[in-house]
């Protein structure tokens, strides 16, 4: 079996087990594994751009993120079921962003 | 002395607002912080906001709250 | 003094209220709606660039006649040049932006009542409303006047989606408004937290009073007035933590109620983010987070929009998506990455209206938002076919459509600025914003029609396919002539450096 | 030690705003919820008339008999209360729609807990006659 049937049944495991979202065609698997790639490349690619601030801390995080992907590979499933259109779920968000972003203006733009 | 007791009053009636379990109840009191901060507007020299503040708080907002409430539960669901 | 700059908000507004008298006589409703959106993107072109002062109180270093009578503490000082009206400015990039959301809303009221059998003037009057109100923001140069309209373009916004008969439109619009009641009073103590360090809300007037060190700029409070006022504008955008909800506005209110949502949105970004690094330029942060939450916005997007299965939705998703690309640009803080990010929001507004109208043609003719129960669609309407894979091309950025240029310029911005990372993000994910156009559109129009499918038998209106072909002439146009939106968008972008 | 009562002001205003959100966030009832929402919109409006207030000052009015110079440095800044007579008669507005929109869905659902009737649902949305009147 390779890797990519590995994945694909994955994904299609973790689909199944949410009945809501009706059947597991290959075209949903698929977009699934694409955006699961997209995902990755991009926040690899993102996690780069922190050389502009540590050579050092851009490494960790890269490893960080690698690890991450291999550990967890099938991330956008319970990304997407995060990201749900729950209104409890979106004021927590909405609030938790509201905290980092007055920590960071207030606090942490004092010391960068 | 009497504006540190409305800002007192303001959060607590905001607390027991909110600690009700009747919602008409709640919706009464809605009007307490409502007021104590229509009289604090008046301590902090902006009478003409007290006004509409006395108004709107402590009068259209209750009877806001306490329609929707005759129109949907009285009481709050478990 | 200008008489033509007030008109351009107060024209829709009356309007709106005429329409909401004239609800149920449908002739005169439509009639009166289309001379006034043929008139809004008109105005702009006929009118002089400069400033209009409400209640013509100019600054008094402009008004001799009334500084003549006063103390020498006074005129001697900063208030001299302080503007003491509610004032508007109309420059080129507010022309052409004035012009763009004109049309924009003229095609969609335009669909809008040749769609509905029975035109309703209600429904026109949240449209009115709502680009009265946009028209301001774009205009204004008074950041209190700007969060009143704000809160007038939620509420309007809300009634656009509650006026749509979208299974579960109510629920969103509940949603976005208690969440839009979080949001907007945290904007609003970021005004007021600028006010008590400025003592101003004259836009204008806070940043001189910055640079010429009236006050602190490293002040704590100031910092947190730039957070807050981010916060309002993540939510104003639909950046995340607000994608979700903003794509499940989009998907829940009628396609050409989408169209005019998702241009105001579009607009917004644009005018709140100008004022953020028009006040905040001393602060490098505040363009790093920009940056930091567009890639955000881009990423979680165009993944989410993969996923779904609603076509409303993925539409919804990449149109959020894309604003990323805006704030890019605008968080860059180059002149020609801030150029390139306002000609993306040019081309934004229009692709994406040009998707939404023409995704809305199948829901004309199956009622039916689900990709996996559609299908097979080619063959009934061949020609709208055409033009919505046009669109799905604009947006991907192929070469003679806008966006091409738009995001070509975004890149080579991004490069020259140093940071090649962000070039090839841009790159990668529109790509992806390509393929999930093409799985949309492949489900929707070239697969074997299910049988369960039920299409009815009514021609799509001549409007529609009017404001898909005009669009499509727009795309070009901006495609082969960049120029055009770019000459008149550099002044605003050179001025801000 | 007795605070300022400006300061205390601001305290209030904060403590506020920290209680809406709490409610927001942590309160299931809609009713309740929007209460906290308004409990912030308060918190924001005492906030913003705090920073106007000046310690021993006058209200903002021009008697006959005071000098202009006079005026200037005793009046409370009134620019902040004319913002906050804007926001409390938008606050009082978008509640009615909110409340509203509350009753309908009562009508509709039978219940006004957020976490049933804006909980997660399927993101399938099915378009009803769009011709229809609205």
């Amino acid at each position: 079996m390779s890797l990519y049937d590995v994945i694909i049944n994955k994904i299609k495991q973790i689909q199944d087990s949410d009945k809501e979202g009706g059947p597991v065609t290959n075209i949903t698997a698929s977009s699934t594994l694409a955006a699961e790639i997209t995902l990755l490349s991009s926040i690899l690619v993102v996690v780069i751009m922190l050389r502009y601030y540590s050579n050092a801390l851009m490494v960790i995080a890269v490893l960080l993120v690698i690890g991450i992907i291999v550990f967890a590979m099938p991330i956008m499933p319970k990304l997407k079921k995060e990201q749900n259109d729950s209104l409890n779920s979106m004021i927590f968000y909405a609030i938790l962003i509201l905290g980092i972003i007055t920590t960071l203006f207030y606090w942490g733009s004092l010391n960068v | 002395m009497i504006e540190y007791i409305l800002m007192i009053v303001a959060v607590l009636g905001a607390v027991i607002a909110l600690t009700q379990r009747d919602l008409l109840k709640t919706a009464i009191l809605t009007g307490i912080p409502g007021a104590a901060i229509a009289f604090l507007f008046q301590f902090l020299l902006a009478p003409d906001v007290a006004l509409t503040q006395a108004i709107v708080g402590t009068a259209i907002v209750p009877v806001f709250f306490a329609l929707a409430v005759k129109k949907t539960l009285r009481m709050e669901e478990e | 003094m200008n008489p033509l700059i007030p008109l351009m908000v107060i024209i829709p507004i009356a309007c709106a209220l005429i329409l909401n008298l004239f609800h149920t006589k449908d002739r005169t409703v439509k009639i009166i709606a289309i001379i006034i959106a043929i008139i809004l993107p008109s105005i702009p072109l006929f009118t002089n660039y400069g400033y209009h002062y409400f209640g013509g109180y100019a600054p008094l270093i402009e008004n001799p006649a009334l500084a003549q009578g006063l103390p020498v503490s006074i005129t001697a000082s900063a208030l001299n040049v302080f503007h003491p009206a509610i004032t508007y400015y109309f420059g080129s990039a507010q022309q052409i932006f004035m012009v763009v959301l004109g049309i924009i809303a003229f095609l969609a009221i335009l669909t809008s009542l040749s769609e509905t059998r029975k035109p309703s003037g209600v429904y026109a009057f949240l449209m009115f409303m709502g680009v009265a109100s946009m028209s301001a923001i774009i205009l204004t140069d008074d950041i209190f006047n700007l969060y009143v309209f704000f809160e007038i373009i939620a509420v309007t916004q809300v009634g656009i989606v509650v006026a749509s008969k979208v299974k579960g439109n109510m629920e969103t619009a509940l949603k976005y408004m208690i969440i839009g009641s979080i949001a907007s009073p945290l904007l609003l103590l970021g005004v007021a937290l600028l006010l008590g360090v400025t003592g101003n809300v004259n836009i204008t007037d806070i940043i001189y009073s910055i640079k010429t060190g009236l006050v602190n700029p490293q002040s704590p409070v100031l910092l947190m007035a730039c957070g807050l006022i981010i916060f309002g504008w993540l939510y104003a955008a639909g950046l995340p933590p607000f994608h979700t909800i903003k794509s499940e506005i989009y998907s829940r209110a009628l396609p050409h109620g989408a169209a005019l949502l998702q241009a105001f949105s579009v607009f917004t970004l644009v005018a709140i983010g100008l004022i953020i690094i028009k006040i905040f330029a001393f602060f490098p942060f505040a363009n790093v987070f920009i940056v930091g939450i567009s890639v955000i916005a881009m990423i979680l997007s165009i993944t989410m929009a993969l996923m779904q299965t609603d076509f409303k939705r993925i539409i919804g998703f990449l149109a959020v998506g894309e604003l990323g690309y805006i704030g890019i640009g605008l968080g860059l803080g180059t002149a020609a990455s801030i150029t390139a990010g306002l000609f993306q929001a040019i081309n934004e507004a229009i692709i994406t209206a040009f998707l939404f109208i023409g995704f809305g043609t199948i829901l004309y003719k199956t009622r039916e938002s689900d990709i996996r129960k559609l299908g097979g669609i080619m063959v009934e309407m061949p020609k709208v076919t055409l033009l919505v894979l046009l669109s799905g091309l604009a947006m991907a950025g192929v070469p003679p459509l806008n966006a091409f240029q738009s995001k070509l310029m975004l890149i080579q911005s991004s490069l020259s600025a140093g940071v090649p990372e962000l070039g090839i993000i841009m790159i990668l994910l529109s790509i992806v914003t390509f393929m999930t156009f093409m799985k949309a559109f492949y489900a929707i129009y070239m697969r074997p029609k299910p049988s369960t499918l039920k299409i009815i038998d009514s021609n799509i209106p001549k409007a529609t396919i009017f404001s898909l072909v005009v669009f499509l002439i727009l795309c070009i146009i901006l495609g082969l002539f960049p120029q055009i939106a770019t000459s008149y968008l550099q002044p605003l972008a050179n001025s801000l450096i | 030690m007795i605070i300022d009562p400006q300061l205390g002001s601001f305290f209030t205003a904060g403590a506020l705003i920290i209680i809406g959100l709490f409610a927001a966030l942590f309160i299931d009832n809609l009713i309740k919820k929007v209460i906290g929402l308004l409990f912030i919109a308060d918190g924001v409006n005492l906030f913003i008339v705090t920073m106007g207030y000046k310690a021993g000052g006058i209200v903002y009015v021009f008697l006959p008999g005071m000098t202009v110079d006079w005026f200037a440095q005793n009046a409370s800044y009134p620019l902040p209360f004319a913002l906050v007579l804007t926001s409390i008669v938008i606050g009082a507005s978008t509640l009615a729609v909110m409340l509203s929109l509350i009753i309908i869905l009562y009508k509709k659902h039978g219940s006004i807990k957020a976490s049933k009737i804006l909980g997660e649902k399927g993101n399938q949305t099915q378009s009803k006659t769009p011709g229809d009147k609205i």
